[in-house]
This record gives structure tokens, sequence and C-alpha cells, in this order.
């Protein structure tokens, strides 16, 4: 008997496996989970819409000024034009409709259409959220590696309590007391808004500044977009930085455990390498749901600094749009992020598959 | 010959993997436990073993065939509680680490057993834990506080609390340290005989299972392969897998004889 | 004086399991400060001195022996407002951290214990408010019910609770497989009784310790909504809308900076405690607090 | 053979974990030989110091180690040797294999990326020199398919052939001395007697000097040329296999010998329950300890004995 | 026509070729001209149209030509118009009669906010450069309407070739939301209704060319604005509050301040369904009595005053502070007495998500409540969003609301809605019998002529304090603030601040 086909044994027990036909799983979970967010998607903008419409205002009261709101013949047609004027069930269906066609419906306030607003103000948060959460992502993960490779030594137990301490203080006050620092006491910062007032914002392709100044080639539009940036940017990412720090040191340090670090130690692998290859590597999957998480709550925090760095993003919006009732708008945001939820899920989902080979054949 | 305390009639358990693949974990199996009698049950890794005693105590749905329990069918146990009739059937875990509530002192875990015992007045949680060499006064303490070794003796001492006419032993001494395992398992079937309950011991220790079974059960790939007398079996193994088996165990000689 | 007592208590019943790694200097740091803004909010009303209402000083005096955070727009002592803050925001923030902490946590255990179509159904609606943005459903639950603190509680227990039913759910999906469960369930426990007896006594400590990480952020939110006006009613001496009243007088600092001191070492010391206690949890158990939503 | 292989020797090896202030000997002064072609076993209860043995040959100690003694390697003391020289010789003239196959290789690299690094590292060889030797090395340790075998991950092999896999990562780099931890308590009987073949001819072939753990005396017995058996973080005896299977002189030893199943008479249908040789649980002394933290299995049955201040053994179990 | 070369380098002002960047706290829109009815939306219209009557720099009290001249009929029905024909759209065809009917019918006909200004108005063409606009009702106040920005004249050829029409139908505000089609000063160079508006002058503007050739307007919150003029980040903030603008104090700034077009007030509900307490003439008289005006004008700060009565202090037929309500603590604890209140709590509802002027309604909510506690009354404050609020306001449904008024154009009849069974007066639930003595002023008030209009006025008023149950608080400053490189800004009750006119 050769000995090695007594090790093939153990995999040979899964004879009683169906043949595996049809659809291949890959799609399959794909078309599943296309399937969930449709629904999620249902669900979100029904319990928007009731929500919106469980508001004991009237958004002709919202929209229309104090004279205007006197004027039936006005108020008709304002009800009239933004469907108001139909049983909730219609005026529901009717924007289901409509949004399947890509149409996110018109504001009640500007009479802008929804969709058109939306892609003015979501660039200017996606490019705030994800500055943000790339400058977390690089210090977090960083210093959350370094505390624990240091664990329970001083560098280890300075980093938490400077973690912690990044975790604690309310944005919206930090961010008016670091733009009165920054920029008014030091002026080493440009003030509010995305752009300095003389610079031209470049050609629209992504809505991200920083992005598409780059496409055009307008460098310096590009440093004025990054030097725009870096103060509402770094606000936002000091919780995160303080989140990812610690969960990343924790991931770390379970990672550090492991046989499989020691094994590589045991190798003869240089240090930087057992580190980020084998150490990091094996972090990674938690790290990366988190960070998913930490950006979904990002986008909406960028509200409270959204107004005090006059950054007119997706924050601003959805503030403006639920004070005011203006309800297509808050359709509109709701359904943008959930989507960017979603897709967010998605995309960690992906990540899995492409670091963790054992998602892959599932 | 008298009715068989345990029958398993073509018993199929199927698993369905993520996907849309599905996984035979026991394949039309047919065994039969008489009353007091212990049966080891053998094999490799991953052949079905765990999934056979599962389902045996309602754990887990079966696909096809049968299960009786003298002339009670089993039934998957699901979302409620367990019929008074199948509690006769009691298992011993492997992982003496996960089998006791950490938050709940032994003795009430041990009364736990007692309370469903038909005859409340066999044993007391004292005399009981006396039984698996334990002094009394260990059952106000908490399960982190025991070794390995005494909490599968806690939870040996559990299961015979209830009265089981069947005890079943899903690798009871596969991670205790080698020189305590042959302890555990004879004392696993003293007190299961003393108690008058049958044991289907199962272990991929062969060398465990020859010493304290009376029948040996080889189990292969979801099947049995091979059913009868230890000795038998041991002296005269019929399936070539058993025989393999047989084969890779390694002596305990001093001569450097490879095994396989 | 407390961890001891905290200690000793988790070796009689170890319900929650708190080691002695737990005693830090930084958690007695954070347990002090904490304690001492609980003192604070208990006798607020008998050490402030001035009311806290009042408008009887000129406005926006700067801090001095008198007032020594100052006054504020309409000339009330922002050292007093600061003090009763504390018995708001405190006893607010941990109100809600555990009401969403009971609600998501029976969610989660009944989800995770039964599986299935009531996994399902919770789950999703978990997911469901998930994707929902957070700030939108508290402006518009605001809108709808008139802002006010309680209002604004409500609205952040309705997007806080999955957090808890999502962490809860995997611990009890993982402890209900555990053999003791099992175990337990063949000695004839029913499933609410196995639920009770065996598996939630066993994952009660990550949530529990995910609890004290979010009273931080608990107070953090509820400063933001009424920041925003969606929360405390005037003139309740809110911080965070105290806060915000100082924020339009940025050159009088003093308004907002001393209500945005106090939320930070409220909010500070609580991490500290969390932190602490999620270190002294065993590292799989962390893990499940650590994986969930902030 | 193109080279002769070194040897290596402990002698009176301290490891002590632990603070300063609180420090816990887990290793108390052993020695031991491991010679070129010879497989030297270590067996003895859970939690003797059978790891730290290896694990300070090949100097990954945890951090807060502190050793004594000496381990010489080819006129070096190990313990002595700076990290950088120390990291060379890792790998490339020690190597070690662990205990559960399945943990001790990385989920998320792939066969070739885990077989090669350390090669290229250490014998700076270009990717493509190293991916044939790769799969030299995987026929050598008779994994089925080579070529298919080094772009796959761990988990799609099963326990005894991930096993073969880390056994062909620690030779790859032709090392002198392999320190193979329990290489097969996570595997199943007929596995596990591949392994151990593979284990003796790779000895022979290679003039390995491997060491062995293994509490399974029957491992020991068809494998090790000599054995020393560790209790405590002693060496209480040691000797060659034959004598010490057939003539153990240390009580342990004797202790462990004798919880071997032992055959029943044919005739007999029952166990007498009086026969069972209670006599070593009748001497645990029920210490309750309070961790939280699972215990070595085996540690308090007998660490009870051996430690006499009770003070200390309060210290212990805080 | 030589107009191409018309914008001569020769201008005078420091600020040739040199760009402003104008801070405000938006509520802006559209910048679709005869849609919007905002305060920034009046800016902007402002800038990039021009209107057939308006107002030379800050004062309102005569209207004065435009894009034409008026004279009005004896009996005040007939208004006509006569264009003087020298001005030219900015894409250089010339702005004509047509033109100017056709924008005028197109507020009436697109049914927006501003649509009630020319309500029960014909617009009519009369001749080659002259219209008529027909009211059956006497309109005197028509020449101060007129100059409202959201009668900017539109170039009907390019509206009508972007979607335009004077109907409901008009679809041309997407267009006038990317690109301006007016005679004004600036030409529009983006427009994002949340963020940013930005002016580049005409060039084929009539007037004088603007001291800045290229006007950012921002939307920027009010604590920002400051930090930024300060820094010179920007050169106007115009939303800071009185408190932002006395910490400026030493800062390198200018500060105009002028009394605003707002009013601020509180209204008590009579409609006794709402509130029997309210609705008591002697808790009327109680609160009124009650409120601490001084203190109330000193927390808004320095240009902010006390209206004498619902009419602000810059419009014609304002009564003088002194005659206005005042405090008397003891009376009103007297008045109190005899009144039914029991000491029960009464809510005041405010909106809490907007400012007027910078000055946030919270403090003056606060402020009231603490000052009717010593008189005995205890109140609960009711914050709401204005949304929300709105509903509740506009229904009359408030038992004590703390509102404000900003006038529609700039002339006391705006204010008869103030008069029982009027807008306004339905809102505190005084219905058209609830006070004829009130109701016969205020008709008297509507009817009289010329120099009688004030006197009329301020009888309407003083009887409106006496026994309405309205409380004008505080007419709150209207705050410019510049950095030193701006030499003048021309504020307006109207268009709140000209920016050709910032120099
Ligand atoms: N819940 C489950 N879902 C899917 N497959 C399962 C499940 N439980 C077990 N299996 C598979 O069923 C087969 C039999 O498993 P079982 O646990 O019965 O084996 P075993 O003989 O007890 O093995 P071991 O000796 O390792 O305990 C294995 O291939 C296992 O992977
Ligand atoms: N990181 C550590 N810190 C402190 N003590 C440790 C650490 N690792 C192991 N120990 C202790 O060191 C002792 C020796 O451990 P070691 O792993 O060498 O035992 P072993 O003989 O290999 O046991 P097993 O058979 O269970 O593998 C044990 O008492 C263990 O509790
Ligand atoms: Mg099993
Ligand atoms: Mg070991
Ligand atoms: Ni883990």
């Amino acid at each position: 008997m050769p000995s090695s086909s007594n090790d093939t044994v153990a995999v040979a027990v899964t004879t009683g496996n169906a043949p595996r036909r049809g659809i291949p799983p890959l799609v399959r979970y794909l078309a599943i989970r296309l399937g969930l967010t449709a629904l999620l998607m249902l669900g979100v903008t029904i319990v928007t819409f009731t929500l919106t419409n469980l508001v004991p205002a009237d958004p002709v009261q919202a929209a229309l000024g104090e004279q205007a709101a006197a004027n039936p013949e006005i108020v008709a047609k304002f009800r009239a034009e933004n469907g108001l004027d139909k049983p909730l069930p219609v005026q529901y269906i009717t924007y289901l409709g409509n949004v399947l066609q890509g149409d996110l419906g018109t504001s009640t306030q500007t009479r802008q259409p929804v969709a058109e607003e939306l892609a003015k103000a979501f660039p200017a948060t996606i490019e705030l959220a994800l500055s943000a959460i790339v400058f977390s992502a690089l210090i977090g993960i960083g210093l959350g590696l370094w505390a624990a490779m240091k664990r329970r030594k001083f560098t280890d137990q300075v980093i938490r309590v400077v973690s912690l301490i990044g975790l604690s203080w309310p944005t919206f006050w930090l961010a008016l007391v670091v733009y009165y620092v920054f920029f008014f006491l030091l002026g080493w910062f440009p003030g509010s808004g995305r752009l300095s007032p003389a610079a031209m914002p470049p050609p629209q392709v992504t809505g991200l500044y920083t992005v598409d100044s780059l496409l055009a080639g307008q460098w310096s539009t590009f440093g004025d977009a990054v030097y725009h940036l870096i103060l509402p940017a770094s606000v936002l990412a000091l919780y995160t930085i303080g989140l990812l720090t610690r969960f990343a040191r924790s991931a770390v340090m379970e990672v550090l455990d492991m046989d499989y670090v020691k094994a590589a130690r045991a190798k003869g692998l240089p240090k930087r390498k057992v580190v980020l290859g084998y150490v990091l590597r094996g972090a990674l999957v938690p790290i990366i749901t988190v960070l998913g998480l930490a950006f979904g709550s990002l986008l909406s925090g960028t509200v409270l600094v959204e107004k005090v760095y006059s950054w007119h993003g997706l924050g601003e919006y959805s503030f403006s749009a639920a004070t005011k009732l203006d309800l297509p708008a808050i359709m509109g945001v709701g359904l943008v992020v959930g989507v960017v939820y979603i897709g967010l899920n998605f995309l960690v989902d992906v990540l899995y598959g492409v670091i963790d080979p054992r998602v892959r054949v599932s | 010959m008298s009715k068989a305390l345990l029958t398993l009639d073509k018993l199929s358990v199927t698993y369905r993997l993520p996907g849309r693949g599905k996984l035979t974990a026991v394949n039309e199996v047919n065994l039969e436990v008489q009353p007091r009698q212990v049966v080891g049950l053998v094999g490799e890794s991953g052949c079905g073993k765990s999934t056979l005693a599962r389902a045996v105590c309602g754990l887990e749905p079966i696909s096809s065939g049968s299960i009786h329990y003298g002339d009670v069918p089993i039934t998957k146990l699901g979302m409620r509680k367990r019929p008074a009739d199948q509690m006769r059937i009691q298992m011993v875990f492997q992982n003496p680490y996960a089998s006791l509530n950490p938050r709940r002192t032994i003795g009430s875990q041990i009364a736990d057993g007692l309370r469903i015992n038909p005859d409340k007045t066999t044993w007391s949680v004292a005399n009981l834990l006396e039984e698996v060499e334990l002094p009394a006064e260990a059952q106000s303490r908490f399960p982190h506080q025991f070794s390995g070794g005494q909490r599968q003796r806690i939870a040996i001492a559990r299961a015979i609390a209830s009265g089981p006419e069947l005890l079943i032993g899903d690798e009871p001494i596969a991670s205790l340290d080698a020189s305590l395992q042959a302890k555990i398992a004879t004392l696993m079937r003293k007190l299961a005989l003393e108690s008058g309950a049958s044991l289907l011991f199962i272990s991929h220790d062969l060398a465990v299972v020859r010493i304290i079974a009376d029948d040996v059960a080889v189990m292969s790939k979801g099947k049995i392969v091979e059913r009868g007398p230890v000795n038998d079996v041991w002296s005269h193994p019929q399936d070539a897998y058993t025989q393999r088996l047989l084969a890779a165990i390694p002596k305990v000689d001093g001569l450097g004889t490879l095994p396989g | 004086m407390t961890t001891d007592v905290l200690a000793t208590r988790a070796k009689r019943r170890r319900w929650i399991k708190i080691s002695p790694s737990f005693r830090t200097p930084l958690a007695i740091t954070g347990m002090v400060i904490a304690l001492a803004w609980v003192l604070i909010a208990i006798f607020s009303q008998w050490i402030v001195p001035f009311n806290p209402l009042a408008q009887d000083f000129p406005r926006l005096q700067p801090p001095s022996a008198e007032h020594l955070f100052g006054t504020d727009q309409v000339g009330r002592d922002v050292f007093s407002r600061v003090l009763s803050g504390a018995s708001i925001s405190l006893p607010l923030a941990l109100m809600l951290v555990a009401a969403s902490m009971i609600l998501g946590g029976v969610l989660g255990a009944i989800a995770g214990y039964f599986g299935k179509a009531v996994d399902e159904v919770i789950m999703r609606i978990a997911d469901l408010v998930f994707a929902f943005p957070t700030i939108i459903l508290a402006m518009v639950i605001a809108a709808a019910l008139g802002p006010s603190l309680t209002n604004a509680v409500i609205a952040m227990l309705i997007v806080s609770w999955p957090a808890y039913a999502r962490v809860t759910r995997s611990l009890v999906m993982t402890a209900r497989n555990q053999e003791y469960v099992v175990a337990g369930r063949l000695l004839g426990n029913g499933p609410f009784t196995s639920l009770r007896r065996d598996v939630l006594p066993n994952v009660i400590s990550p949530v529990f310790v995910l609890a004290m990480l979010d009273v931080g952020t608990a107070i953090l939110l509820l400063a933001g909504l009424s920041f925003l006006g969606l929360g405390a009613v005037p003139p309740t001496p809110d911080w965070g809308a105290m806060v915000s009243d100082g924020v339009q007088q940025f050159s009088s600092w003093w308004i907002s900076a001393f209500p945005g001191l106090a939320i930070f070492t409220v909010v500070m010391a609580f991490n500290f405690i969390g932190d602490s206690l999620r270190d002294s949890l065993d590292p799989h158990t962390a893990d499940a607090v650590q994986g969930r939503a902030m | 053979m193109t080279e002769t292989k070194t040897g290596l020797s402990i002698k009176n090896l301290e490891v002590t974990l632990g603070t300063m202030k609180e420090p816990k000997q887990i290793i108390h002064g052993i020695d031991l030989e491991l010679i070129p072609g010879q497989i030297t076993g270590l067996a003895g209860e859970s939690g003797s110091g059978k790891s730290m043995t290896g694990l300070a040959i090949c100097g990954i100690l945890p951090e807060n180690a502190r050793t004594g003694g000496s381990i010489d390697f080819g006129g070096r003391n190990l313990l002595k040797l700076p990290e950088r020289q120390m990291n060379q010789l890792r790998g490339k003239e020690i190597a070690m294999v662990f205990q559960d196959p399945t943990a001790s290789l990385h989920p998320m690299i792939n066969i070739e990326g885990q077989l090669t690094d350390h090669l290229r590292v250490h014998k700076r060889l270009s990717r493509k020199a190293a991916s044939a030797r790769a799969l030299e090395v995987l026929k050598l340790v008779q994994v089925p398919h080579p070529e298919a075998a080094l772009r796959k991950y761990p988990h799609q092999f099963s326990g005894g052939q991930l096993q073969r896999i880390a056994i062909a990562v620690a030779v790859i780099c032709e090392p002198s001395i392999l320190i193979a931890d329990e290489p097969t308590t996570a595997l199943d009987v007929t596995v596990q007697a591949g392994i151990l073949r593979l284990l003796r001819t790779l000895c022979d072939d290679l003039d390995l000097a491997i060491m062995l753990v293994t509490h399974d005396l029957g491992v020991m017995s068809s494998l090790a040329d000599r054995i020393s058996i560790m209790r405590q973080g002693l060496i209480v005896e040691e000797g060659d296999r034959y004598s010490i299977l057939t003539n153990p002189q240390h009580d342990y030893t004797k202790a462990l010998i004798d919880a071997l199943p032992r055959e029943r008479s044919e005739d007999d249908d029952y166990v007498d329950p009086a026969s069972v040789d209670s006599s070593l649980l009748d001497a645990v002394e029920l210490v309750p300890v309070i961790r939280d933290e699972s215990p070595s299995l085996n540690d308090e049955l007998l660490g009870a004995k051996i430690m006499e201040d009770p003070e200390e053994r309060k210290e212990e179990s805080r | 026509t030589a107009c191409a070369g018309s914008n001569s380098p020769s201008n005078s002002g420091g600020g040739d070729g040199k760009s402003l960047v104008v801070d405000a706290s938006f509520d802006l829109k559209t910048a679709d001209p005869n849609r919007q009815y905002e305060t920034t939306g009046s800016i902007v219209a402002k800038s990039l149209y021009e209107t057939l009557l308006s107002f030379d720099g800050e004062d309102v009290t005569t209207p004065v030509d435009g894009l034409a001249s008026y004279e009005m009929n004896a009996d005040n029905t007939v208004m006509t118009l006569t264009m003087k024909g020298d001005s030219k759209f900015s894409d250089g065809s010339d702005v004509t009669v047509d033109d100017a009917v056709f924008s005028l019918e197109r507020v009436q006909g697109v049914k927006g906010n501003p649509s009630f200004l020319l309500d029960g108005v014909t617009v009519a063409k009369t001749g080659d450069d002259t219209l008529t606009l027909t009211s059956a009702e006497p309109n005197p106040a028509l020449p101060f309407i007129l100059p409202n920005p959201a009668l900017g004249v539109v170039n009907q050829e390019v509206v009508e070739a972007n979607g335009g029409s004077n109907t409901e139908s008009d679809a041309a505000e997407g267009f006038l939301n990317t690109e301006s089609a007016g005679s004004g000063p600036y030409m529009l160079e983006s427009f994002d209704a949340a963020a940013e508006v930005v002016f580049t002058s005409n060039p084929n503007y009539a007037g004088d060319k603007p001291a800045y050739d290229r006007v950012v307007l921002r939307n920027v919150a009010g604590p920002t604005q400051k930090l930024n003029v300060e820094k010179g980040e920007s050169q106007v903030a115009l939303d800071l509050n009185p408190d932002q603008v006395a910490e400026l104090g030493s800062a390198d700034v200018k500060v105009i301040s002028n009394p605003s077009r707002y009013m601020i007030f509180l209204l008590m509900n009579q409609d006794p369904a709402i509130s029997t307490v309210t609705s008591d003439p002697k808790f009327m008289e109680a609160v009124k009595n009650a409120i601490d005006y001084d203190k109330i004008v000193d927390m808004a700060g320095k240009g902010s005053v006390q209206p004498g009565g619902v009419i602000p202090s810059i419009f014609v037929g304002a009564l003088d502070a002194k005659e206005g309500n005042a405090r008397d603590l003891d009376a009103a604890k007297k008045a109190l007495s005899e009144s039914t209140y029991k000491g029960e709590k009464i809510t005041l509802n405010f909106p809490n998500d907007i400012t007027v002027q910078g000055l946030s309604l919270q403090s003056v909510a606060e402020a009231a409540q603490a000052q009717l506690a010593e008189a005995g009354i205890t109140i609960e404050l009711a914050p709401a969003p204005v949304a929300t609020e709105l509903d509740a306001y506009r229904d009359g449904k408030e038992t004590i609301g703390l509102w404000y008024w900003g006038p529609d154009f700039p002339d006391p009849s705006n204010y008869l809605v103030f008069a029982p069974g009027e807008l306004v007066g339905l809102r505190a639930g005084w219905p058209a019998d609830g006070d004829p003595a009130v109701t016969t002023l205020a008709d008297a008030a509507k009817a009289a002529t010329g120099d009688a209009r004030a006197a009329a006025y301020e009888e309407f008023q003083k009887s409106l304090n006496a026994t309405g149950p309205f409380i004008p608080l505080l007419q709150p400053a209207q705050n410019v603030v510049t950095s030193p490189t701006v030499s003048s800004v021309i504020t307006n009750p109207v268009w709140t601040v000209d920016l050709a006119l910032i120099k």
C-alpha cells in the first residue's frame, strides 16, 4: 500500500456530494444579493415615504411663501405639480415607477431634478468621506499595528490613550475649533468651501474635484482642492482613526498569536515580511469589515462638519431636505445612502474574496 | 433474543452545503444496540460518527430511514421541549471545556440531570460526585475550577444523573491527556453498566475501544463497513478499510516498527 | 475601589467577567472622572452657584472669579449650566444605551437562537435600519414628533438597536451550538429556558462591554442632535445645545468651550472604562464587540 | 551527501517567562543532543515545556522570555546570537513543523508563496528557480499533483496533505535540524502512519537531526531513536527507545506506560470495575484553580504534587 | 450697434478686474427672477436683471425710474410705463416693451411665490415703448411693488427659445439656472443653489460698470462668515448677528448697521377654542406690560430697535418706539391678577432652525420666557423646525407664537394683513368681527392717499397696540461687515444688497 494514498481518504468523504450543475455559484450568489439589495431598497423607500408622510406638516407651507401659500390657486398648482393631490399609495407607486426609470423626482424647494442636485452634493461628501477614510485607514491601521507589536509596552499605552481621546471629541465643536485655530489664528489652511473662490471647478467627470482636476491636468486646482480637504477630512477622520487603531490592534494581536505567524518567524523571514505579508494579511478581513462600517458612519457624520466648512454635500442637503420636508429630496438621499451602504457591503465582500481564498470558493 | 434498545434502519443524514451541494454524512446505516451493551463506533475523522450520534439524540434531521428507540421513533428535536420518552438517551460530548455551562455551579448542572430522572431516589448530587471520584464539596464550584479530566467526569455524572438507558459518548476522551484517556473510558463503561444503561462509545482511538467495548462498528465514508464482537474484529478484520485502520496503529513495543 | 467591588462581585456570580487586568491606571482614571460626573449629575441641583435658567447677569461675560465659565448670550451662568447639564446628558445617554441594549439584545438573541424565518425577519429589519441614513431618520422623527430630548432618544433608539442585535445574534449563534447548550436541551430544556439559563448569561458580558463603549457615542450623538436643533428644548442646559449656542459667538469661546470639554471628558471617561473592560475580556468575545457597527 | 550536517546540543537550558516581578520558570535546565540522521523523541505531559524547548531552539520564544544555559549549533550559542544572524539560521539551518497544519500555514497565501518566500530570502533564488525547487520538494513529500498544488490554497487540502506541505516548507532549504512539534497529533491514525514514514525517510535521506515532540508513546516507539521524558520543565529520564519503553525507571515514565490501554483477556466479557486502576485518579487532590484561560489539560493533576510551596501555588492560581 | 466696446477700462473705484467674495447664509432656490422670492434669490435677481422701476440706494420711500418711467392715474388704477430704451440684454439685443410685458405676465403666469405681487393687475402693451398696468381696485402701492427683483425683465426671445412661456407650462427655470437672460450689471457664470453663485460683469450693461468684474456669492454659516471676513478670505459678510458684530470690535473690518425690514412679534391666540387664557384681554395686557422691550433690543445688539407698531421704522407710517408698548411690571401683575390666568403653563411656539438677520428666534424666546416669569406667567418653549411649525402658525393653531414679518414691498399697506380677519390676523385667531374699531382704522388707512397716509397708519397701529393680539418686539439690525478693501456697500430693505454697487 503506498503510504501517500492514505491522505486522500479524508477528502474522498464528500463522495455523497450531489454533482453541482446549472448556474455557477458565484453568479447565483451575485443574483441573490442583487435581489436582496433591490428588496432592501424597496424597504428603504417605503419606510422613508411613510415616515415623511407621518410628519404632521405640509410641504406646501415649507415651499411656498407667505402670500403664495394663502392663494388657493397657487397651492393647488403646487400640489398638482408635485403629485401631492393624489392618495398616498398612488403617490408612492408613481414615485417608484419614476425611480425605476432613473427619475428621482423634482425637489419641492428648488424645482430641480433631485438626481441632478444629488449629483452635485454627493461627490462633495464622497470626496470628503473618502479622504477621511483613506487618512484614517493609513494612520489607524498603522498605529494599531504598531501598538500590537509593542503590546502592553509604553508605546502601546500611549497609542491607546491617544486613540481613545480621539474617539471622544464632539465633532461639531472640534470642527469649529480646528477651523478657528488652523485657519483663523494660524492661517495654515484655507477657509471654507471646496476650492478657493478664484479657482474654477474642474470639468465634472466624477464630481470629486481632486480626481477631476487630475483628469483635466489642472495641477493648481488639484493642489487647491487637496489643501481645502485637509482640515475637514482630518476632523472627520479623528474619530475613525481612534476606532480603527483600537480595532486594528486587537485584530493584529489575535493574528500574532496564530501558529502561522510563529511558523513564518521560524522560517527566518525578515521582520518586515512577517509583519506585512503574514500578520497584516491575516488581520485584514476583520479590519476591512470595520473599515466598511466606519465609512458608512462617516457618510452620515459629515453633516456636522459640512456645516462649519461650508462643504455643500449630502449632509447639508439631507438636513435641509428633512427640515423643509422636501419629500423627493429626502427619498433621494435615502436611496443614495442605502445604495452606498449596500454597495459598500458588497465591496467589502468582494474584498474578502480577494484577500481570503476560502471565501472565493464557496 | 430480546428487542434491541436502539435500532437504526437504513439511516441517512444529509447536510446541505453552501451553494447547491449536498453531503450525505451518514449513508443508509443499519445499527442495533442491545440493552446493557457497550458498542464502540470507530472510524476516521469526518466519516460521520458525530452526525450519527447527533441524529440519535434528535439533533439532526433524518433524510431517509429511521431511528427507533425501543418502539419510539426519534424525530428532530427542533425548537420544542424534548419529549420525556426520548430523554432516556443522553450524551457526553467531546470537549470537556465546552460541555459545562461556565456560569453555573456543577452541582446545579448535575441536578438538572436528576430532575428528569424518573426514579428520583437512585442518586443524589453528592453520591454521583463520589461515583466519579470527586469530593461532594465540589458541587458548589464552577466548571473553570476543574481540569479537563475532572470536567469530563462531571459531564458523565450529569448524564448518569438523568437515569439514561442509552448513553452516547462522542469522543469523550479525545481531548484528554494520554495518561487519562483509558481511565475515563473505563469509568464511563463502569458507570453505564452499573446504572443499567447501554453505551455507544465513539472514538478514533482504537486501542481504547478495544478494552471497553463489547461490540465494535467500523465506519467509513458514512457507511458502517464492519460490525462484530470487538475481539473478532480485532483479530480477523474482514473489511479492507478495517484492516488498514488496525494496521496503522503504532505499537508501543520499543522496536521502531513503522505502522501501516 | 469600585473596580474591586466589581471584581469581587464577578468572582461570586461571574456574570460579568472582570479580570484583575481591568484595574489599570486608564480604567481607574475613567472611573474617577465618570464617578465625578455622576455625582455632579446627582447633586447638581444643590451645588450649582446660580440658577442655570436665570438670565440675571450681564451677557457674554468672560470667565471670572464670580462666573468661573463666564456668562452666555442671554446672561446665564455657564458654570451652573454645565454642571446641571450633567443631570440631563448622562441619564439620557445611559437610558438610551440600556434601552438599545435590551431591545437589540432581546431581538438579536431571539433571531440568533431560533434562526430561520424569525432570524430573517429580524435581521432584515435591522439591515433596513442600518441602510438608512441615521441623521435623516433622527431628523424626520424629530420633525414628526417635535424636537425634544425624549424624541431624540427615541430616534436614536430606533437606529441603535440593530448594532446590539447583530452582536448578540452572532454571539448567540455561536453559543447555542455550544455543547453545554445542547446538553441542556437533551436534559429537557425548552428553547426559552435554554436561552435564559444557558445562552444569555454567557453572551451578556461582551454585549455589556459594547454598551459601555457606546455610552460615549450616545452622548456624542445626542449632543449632535441637540446641536442641529433636534434635541434639547431651550432653555434646558443640554451640553450639545449649549455648544450650539456658543458656536454662534465663537469669540466668546467660553460659551461653547466648557460644555464641549464637559462632553469630551465624560465621553473619554466612558471610553476608558469600556476599552479597559474589553481588554479584560478574552479575545474571542472582544472580537465580536469590535466587529459591530459604530 | 554533499555536505556533512551539524548536530545541535542543548546544555542546561532554562527558560523563564512572565514579568521581572512575577517570573515563571518554564524550563529548569535541560540537556538534549540532536544528532544528524537520528530522531530524538521528547515526550511528556502537557505543559511540561516540550514546545518551549522547540521554540527556544528556533529563537522564537515569547517576547518576555529570558533564557539561560546554551544551545550549541556549529560552535555558536544560539541563545546569544544576535537577532539578524539568528534569522539567517532560522528556516535555513533549523526548521520547524508545528502540530496543527491547518493553523501553521497562512490561509490566504498560496502554497507556492509559502514554500518559496523564505527559500528566496535564504538562497537568493529567482522566482523561477524557487518554483522549480518547490515542485521538487512537493514530490519528495509525496503531495499528489504537485504542479497544481503550488497554486492552491491551504483550505483545498486535507490535514495529512497539509502536514506534508508543512514538512516541505521546513525542508526546502535543506536544514540540518528539524523540530517537529507533535506533527501527527491532529491527524487520523491512517494518515499519521504516512507522515511517520515520511519523517523517517527524510531523516535518513537528508541526514536530518530531528527533534520529535509527542506525547503519544506509540509514535515514539515507531520513530524515535532516543527518547527523553520531560515533566515540569525537567528531563526526568533519557535513553534509547527500547530501554525507556520496556524498562522505565522514573515514576512518571512508569505512570505513562501504565496508562496505556492494556488488552483484556479473551474470556471476560466485562471489565471488572474494581480492576480499573484508579490510583492516578485518587491521587488527584482537588485544588480549585481560578483562571480565565483554559488550563493546560493535565498540569493541575500533577502540578499539585510538584509544587511544594503552598504560597507559590497561590500565586499561580491568581 | 456699438455697444460691444462699451466696457471701457476707465471706471471708477479701485476694484478694476478684481473679484469680490460675498458670504451669505443661503435661502436660495432659483436664479429665475420671476420665480424667486427669497432673500438670497433677490440679491441674485437684482444683479442679473433690471426692473421697470427701482429705488435709489437705500431710500425706499420714493420709487425711481428703472427700465421705464411711470405715471399713475388719479384713482390709482392705471399705471402707464414708458420704456427708456437704452438698455440692452447681455446678448446685445435691446430691451423692448414686449420683453417687459412678457416678464410681468410670466410672473403672474407661472403661479410662483412672487405671483401675488401682481394679483389683480392686467398688463397690456399700449405702444412701441409703453405699457399699462391696470387694477380693478385702486393700487397705490404698485410703484413700490415694481422695483421688486422678482419683476425683473427677462429676454423674451431667449427664454422662449428655452422652453419659457408666461403660463404655467413655463419650463425655462432650468435654463435660467445655468445662464442669465437679463440686462442687469452681471451675468451668471455659475449657479449652485446650495453652494455658490458666481457673477461676471455684463459687457452690455447700460449703467455704470460695477467695481468688481467677478463676484462670488457663497453659502457660508454665520460663525464661519465672521472668521472669513476677519481673515480677509471674503470681503463682505451679510449674516452676522449683533453679538458677532460686537466681537469684531478690534478687528480690522468695517460694519454697516441699519435697522432691518423685519419685525419680530409675539402673537396671542384670540380663539377661545385654542386658549381661554390668551384670548383674555387682561392676560394680553399683562403680557404686553411684562415684556422688557429694552432688554430684548439690548440683547439683539447695536442697530436694532423696538418698532413702535407692526410697521418697521424705515417705512412711511411707522410709529415711534416711544408710542409702542413699554414695560410696567406692576401693571402687568395687576392685570394678571384680574385675568383668568391661574398659573398654568402656556406654550410658546417658534421655529428654531431659522435666524432673522443672524439672530436666532430662540434667544428672543428664551428672553421673553424669563421676563414673563418675572410677572408670574409660566411659559413653556416649544421650538420646532420651521417646516413643521409653519403649518400650525398659518392655520392659527398656536397659543402664543413668536414669528417675524418681512414686507413684500416697502409700503405700509403691506401691514394691513395684521388687521382682524386678514392673513396674519386670522393666524392669531382674530376673526373679521374681532375688533370693529381696528377694522375701521385699517380701512381708513387703506383708503388714505398722499400725506394723509402716514397719520392713518399710525392711528391703525396705535389701536392695534392697545387691543390687538400682536406684540411687536424687535426690529433687528441689518449688519453688513466688510473688509477694509471695500469702501462702500449699500443696503436696501427690498433686495438686501446690490452687488453692483459694492465698491
Ligand atoms: N452542520 C454541518 N453542515 C455541513 N456538513 C457537516 C455538518 N456537520 C458535519 N458535516 C460534515 O459531515 C461529515 C461527517 O461529519 P461528522 O462530524 O459526523 O464526522 P465525525 O466522524 O464525527 O468526525 P470527527 O472524528 O472529526 O469528529 C463531515 O464531512 C463534515 O464535514
Ligand atoms: N506565552 C506564555 N506565557 C506564559 N506562560 C506560557 C506561555 N506559553 C506557554 N506557557 C506555559 O509554559 C509551560 C510550557 O508550555 P509548552 O507549550 O512548552 O508545553 P508542552 O509541553 O508543549 O504542552 P502540550 O503537550 O500541551 O503542547 C506551560 O505551563 C504553559 O502554561
Ligand atoms: Mg465528531
Ligand atoms: Mg506543545
Ligand atoms: Ni478569534
